[in-house]
């Protein structure tokens, strides 16, 4: 598939920074998904841009904002006799309350297995029928439709000891939340390309017609990537606020609705805790009453505990996009990725973890 | 936020598909995907499942801006 | 050997014990010295000498390309050669566990003494241990390997000055991947296996045209990226790598896409970092590409003295970005 | 180290691994070469030099005399003593099971570390490995040990000759009774611990006087009864042991005697055996005796020409048996 | 105990030897007790006896005499998901058909444990709820009681995943089993002392009575061996058939009433299969219908499995007495304690292992 | 056949004593044992259970027999 090669073609990449550099007045952009933000790190092109352009990353790492009263929960199951966790490998370091992770659950006696695909725990859950295989559900509107998929499989295969823990977040709901701060300055989002395959364009409208910023559903090519940050420098000239799809070949403007319609059989929005937010009103996902007996929660008597929270983290600020990483006081220091004080240093994609990573002079 | 990267199908097999990024070879689920794909078609997979199918014209069509003089109007 | 599978008494020091060294691992490792039974073997060293360990645990212990008993060769073999040495004597002890495949161990033990052969070292003391079902997986293989030093100074990863060549001598992740491709649960069709092999002849080939290579050093566990960040640390050097002239097969590339990892992480069984001054890294590509084992060696960077103890790599759009080590293992992600 | 436990991340080769090493194994492990973390270490050796290897997977970890740590050090440096060698340097090789508490790692370290000092050996080179819970058992320690020869014909176990005294250094089956004792499910409370301990002074002293010693050998697993076959075999002559001549301390006597168990077969971790022309041995003796570690040292028989590769032995009434190499390991037993 | 160090003094050894010699015209004797095998070969002195003292080494080696048949049932057990088996150590290598074994079945992944006490396998059944543990009950009447005895308590305890498989074997119905082939040729009986130390004295009176055979039960020091067999020659040189009991100090000859009517509560007598000699009629142990759900053969429906004879394997006539060890065409050739072939060669008491581990010239 | 050996009771809780041979101690059950031993008593064990009592005095009558000029005629 040549075609897709050359969205990373140098010297095309070459002319649209030259284009950004001549044009630039300045803009405070922020890319919401933690996988623009590895593609923006790993292409270097946060240093190839303009000093004008200001790089902030937002809450679009699934890992950075499950909360640490999700992961006490999760780390609660996970101790139990005959329960087998099964998960994305991106959880596996995630810090809950005094720094426990799965890993060192795993240490103590836990049964963690990663999974490559929420379907390949039902394999587990068929291999271990003695046991309760509960899979960790994360992500957004990207992944949540293949868990959905993969329970209604559980349900038709009648496998009872196959179980989900539902914490996968909503993005445009968290997106009206950090605008609904005050102290917001974003001038323009480049959008996640992934969620937006599933939900379209529709869902950001709001962003240009309510709060009057600009915003580009964004692949995650560097030509996808400067493509977008052109068109945000070109808006913030004239004032414009378009909300546009630069990831055509990938995403229709009315999404997809047959993973729409699966999620939305097996899942029912509901209130959600962010890390370093708090509850954003409908911008979870709970599993349906007909699963019932699938949910982790009801049918394993599940509560989220009390946590206290994370001493100095300002995680908060840094998926507000109201600080760099490097700002906050713990970053290096209390803070790193083998002792992560917030989950935004524990994902590869977390904006504090980005930053450690491969950020030279940070 | 969602890594998901382009395969080609190879086979089909009911909810599942052969697919293949370079000469790697895995499996995926079709249960999410809106358009029923052909083998020859490229689709995004993230997790396991098939997202979409890859629209090869639309992305010729935004190669197309960048290299007729770089008109970067988009839509 | 009558028996079907490994029990216990393989490793009670009786008449099993015996069995298994007579009749399985004297008749693999065909080493006058081994056969002398005693406590300990008696080798003729002259000057000084290298020495490396190593326990091989790997899962699966047969995989395209290889096996535990080959890499159990290569692995300590290659770490003595990389201090500019000859391998000449390998030590082997093996953990069993109980109820493993005689045809399995068979199997293993041969082709660690084909590749000792072929390596030509000499296994001259070795040890069996076998533990209860459960309590260790399936076979773990040590080796220590002894090698002549042969040059005045030996290479040594605190040696890389600034305005020195980086060199890798081939491509990137290949062992790794495979490993990962044959994991349970895991498992994916590629195109790909180990490139598990014994690198002694091609080093001294090296040595022997350039002896004053500053550092050689295998990139295994942890990949390439630990391995550039251990030398710059050790040396208070930067190493600048262009990303664009990296090789990775475009298997691995592609395996690696899919399951969210970088082949810089992927562990090489294979393959050695060579750094050395500017005006020889042209007459060290020639020597390696000469070589089978050489054939995809590249010029990867430079060392700087910018970013002491820090990797830097210039991304093909001329961008740079920190190649920093991870905290542990890879894992597959969605995100 | 912060982690209560050992996680699988610090056998990953990446940060992980690294403050291992370097927080952990380099400060109880105080050896330069060690610290210069190159792949292999550099060693000055002149002359014939004697390697051995061996993998300790004792369970319990911890016992009364002693620990795998220490353990790990004397198994091999005796190994080393027995060909007439000074012990210098070992190579030390960890395999960890996830989950094993940090502290008794760190305990285990110490002792290695400590044993190794008191044994004037050097760490030189390590390598450590982390399984998955289940698939390995606490702690399995590698150690290889290279020493320097230091008579003109080392002694080996096929240089017994008829008519040759034999002598050992102490009381038999000390350290496997007290394993035995250890055992779930089989524990009992009996006043004696391991005899580990490091002979190569010993030893050396004793070549230093009597440089034609013929055969050291240290019973470790299998114990006395079958390192004597092994020697009647390596050799071609027959040992004739005098039952009641044979050290055995009465508290092992007595936990032998309800399990059905012969001190014979048991293993000894800071014994050897020596064999010498029967006019040194009154000579061997006194300066055994006038060492701790040798002071119950006793002369048990002689080599024979009649019954080449058997061990007899004679009883207190006169009478003779075969002691004879078990096929495995000794089992409590009720008949 | 200083006392009983006396039964080993070499000077007092000494003279009972010079009598024997002087005194024997010769004469036959079996020792029936595996434990007299061992100690006369560990003291040395079947090297010392005359050589008119002819030493044959009889059925009394519970390991020995345990049938294929009975080997071939706990190995099926021992491959069922869910067992596990308790065990004395004796059993370990004991080979079966096709010269499988528990250490063969352990490396094929059946859960095998070795105790002291048939008392620890109750911790082990109450360790392991979920699993069936399962007693191997050999041994005669020394150690019948004791199985007896935990069975009780099991029962006591309501440990129902504790089962026996009952394959003891009873001492003077096998005597009387020996004697009654006619090509039996010997002249008189050390007699097992621990096992009458339960039974006593009565049940050995026929030997005399019927078969005017002399036999004296013995200690197992060399002073109660030699004692023993001097009554042994003296008997022989008068004609005379008494019975006796030599081992006094432990020995009473009304044996221990309290450990036989343990053993009947809990063990009834049945047929038993000997390995080298067939049925013997109500030379075993039967458990009683009341331990029932203890029975390793009603509660988890076992039965016995036919197997094919052991080729060559002359165990029959050694253990009859017809045979030395080293007169079986198969012994240190075909059969080692390594390979063995017949039950014999396996337990340390075993005729033909002794024979393989001691005997000088054999 | 039946190995068992002389160990010396040094307490009794009910139906368990602990029993020394040595300085070697270890415990054994006493629900097969015809008389009640005391403290100071041998008992002779099998497989972790006492068997009987040893009589002192029959073993030393055993020995005097020896001694009083093997005199060997048996009870
Ligand atoms: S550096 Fe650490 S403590 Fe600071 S905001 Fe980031 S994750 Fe939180
Ligand atoms: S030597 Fe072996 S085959 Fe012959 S009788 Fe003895 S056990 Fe049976
Ligand atoms: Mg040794
Ligand atoms: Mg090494
Ligand atoms: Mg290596
Ligand atoms: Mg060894
Ligand atoms: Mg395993
Ligand atoms: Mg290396
Ligand atoms: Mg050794
Ligand atoms: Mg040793
Ligand atoms: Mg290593
Ligand atoms: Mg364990």
């Amino acid at each position: 598939m040549n075609f897709l090669d050359k969205f990373r073609d140098p010297e095309l990449c070459r002319r649209l920074l030259e284009l950004i550099h001549k044009e630039s007045k300045g803009v405070r952009f922020m890319e919401v998904c933690g996988t623009h933000t590895v593609s923006i790190f790993q292409s270097g092109i946060h240093t190839l841009l303009p000093d004008n352009v200001v790089h902030l990353t937002g809450p679009g790492c699934p890992v950075c904002v499950t909360h640490d009263r999700e992961v006490a929960a999760y780390l609660e199951l996970a101790a139990r006799p005959g329960v087998t966790i099964a998960t994305f490998g991106d959880l596996i370091k995630v810090p809950g309350p005094k720094g426990r992770n799965l890993k060192t659950a795993q240490a103590d006696g836990a049964d963690v297995r990663v999974v490559y695909s929420p379907f390949d725990s039902l394999e587990l859950a068929r291999k271990l029928p003695d046991r309760q295989v509960v899979f960790l559900g994360i992500g957004f509107e990207t992944t949540a439709p293949a868990v959905a998929a993969t329970l209604k499989a559980a349900r038709e295969q009648k496998l009872a000891n196959f179980k989900v823990l539902p914490f996968h977040k909503l993005v445009p709901p968290a997106l009206r939340g950090l605008l609904s701060d005050p102290e917001m300055r974003i001038e323009g989002f480049i959008l996640p390309g992934h969620v937006s395959a599933v939900i379209g364009l529709d869902p950001y409208k709001f962003l240009g017609d309510d709060c009057g910023l600009p915003a580009a559903i964004t692949g995650f090519e560097p030509l996808d990537l400067l493509q977008a940050l052109l068109f945000l420098v070109r808006q913030k000239n004239t004032g414009g606020h378009e909300v546009v799809n630069q990831y055509r070949r990938v995403v229709a403007d009315a999404g997809n609705p047959k993973a729409m319609q699966v999620m939305y059989e097996v899942f029912e929005p509901a209130d959600a805790l962010w890390r370093g937010i708090g509850t954003i009103p409908g911008s979870g996902l709970a599993i349906r009453e007909e699963y019932a007996e699938h949910d982790a929660f009801r049918a394993l008597d599940l509560t989220l505990p009390e946590v206290p929270p994370l001493p100095g983290c300002r995680c908060g600020e840094v998926l507000k996009g109201k600080m760099r990483p490097d700002q906050c006081p713990l970053f290096k220091k209390a803070c790193t990725p083998a002792t992560p004080v917030g989950p935004c240093m524990v994902s590869t994609e977390g904006s504090c973890a980005a930053y450690f990573k491969y950020q030279l002079d940070a | 936020m969602c890594l998901a990267v382009p395969m080609e199908i190879e086979a089909i097999n009911e909810s599942v598909a052969d697919v293949r990024v370079g000469e790697v070879r895995h499996q995926v689920r079709l249960d999410i995907i809106d358009e029923q794909p052909q083998v020859g078609d490229f689709v995004i997979v993230h997790a396991g499942f098939a997202l979409r199918r890859i629209d090869r014209e639309e992305g010729l069509a935004t190669l197309k801006l960048f290299q007729e003089g770089l008109n970067l109007e988009l839509s | 050997m009558n028996d079907a599978k490994v029990l216990l008494d393989y490793g009670s020091g009786g008449r099993a014990s015996h069995r298994l060294i007579g009749e399985l691992l004297l008749r693999h490792f065909r080493s006058p010295e081994l056969a002398r039974l005693n406590d300990a073997a008696v080798l003729d060293l002259r000057g000084p000498v290298a020495v490396s360990t190593d326990s091989f645990t790997v899962d699966p212990i047969f995989f395209p390309g290889g096996d535990i008993g080959s890499l159990a060769v290569h692995g300590t073999v290659n770490d003595v050669a990389m201090l500019g040495a000859r391998p000449l004597y390998l030590t082997c002890a093996l953990i069993l566990e109980e109820g493993l495949p005689m045809a399995d161990l068979e199997r293993i033990v041969a082709s660690l003494g084909q590749a000792a052969d072929a390596a030509g070292v000499a296994v001259v003391t070795g040890d069996t241990k076998v533990m209860p079902r459960g309590q260790a997986d399936k076979i773990f293989i040590n080796t220590t390997g002894i090698g002549q030093i042969m040059v005045a100074t030996p290479p040594s990863g605190d040696r890389a000055r600034p305005g020195d060549a980086i060199l890798v001598s081939g491509s990137m992740g290949d062992h790794g991947l495979t490993i990962l491709s044959q994991r349970e649960g895991l498992a994916f069709d590629a195109p790909v296996e180990s490139d598990s092999a014994c690198l002694s002849h091609l080093i001294l080939k090296l040595l022997e045209a350039l002896p004053d290579i500053h550092v050689l050093r295998d990139p295994t566990r942890g990949g390439l990226a630990t391995t550039l960040n251990e030398i710059a640390g050790q040396s208070r050097a930067g190493c600048l790598i262009e990303e664009s002239s990296l090789p990775v097969k475009q298997a691995v590339k592609a395996g690696c896409s899919f399951l969210g990892l970088d082949p810089l992480y992927l562990a090489n069984e294979g393959k050695f970092i060579c750094i050395l001054p500017e005006a020889q890294a042209d007459a060290a590509l020639s020597i390696l590409r000469a070589d089978p084992l050489g054939k995809d060696a590249a010029r990867i960077g430079t060392v700087t003295a910018e970013n002491p103890g820090k990797v830097v790599m210039r991304t093909p759009l001329g961008g740079h970005r920190m190649l920093s080590m991870l905290e542990g293992e890879q894992l597959p992600r969605i995100c």
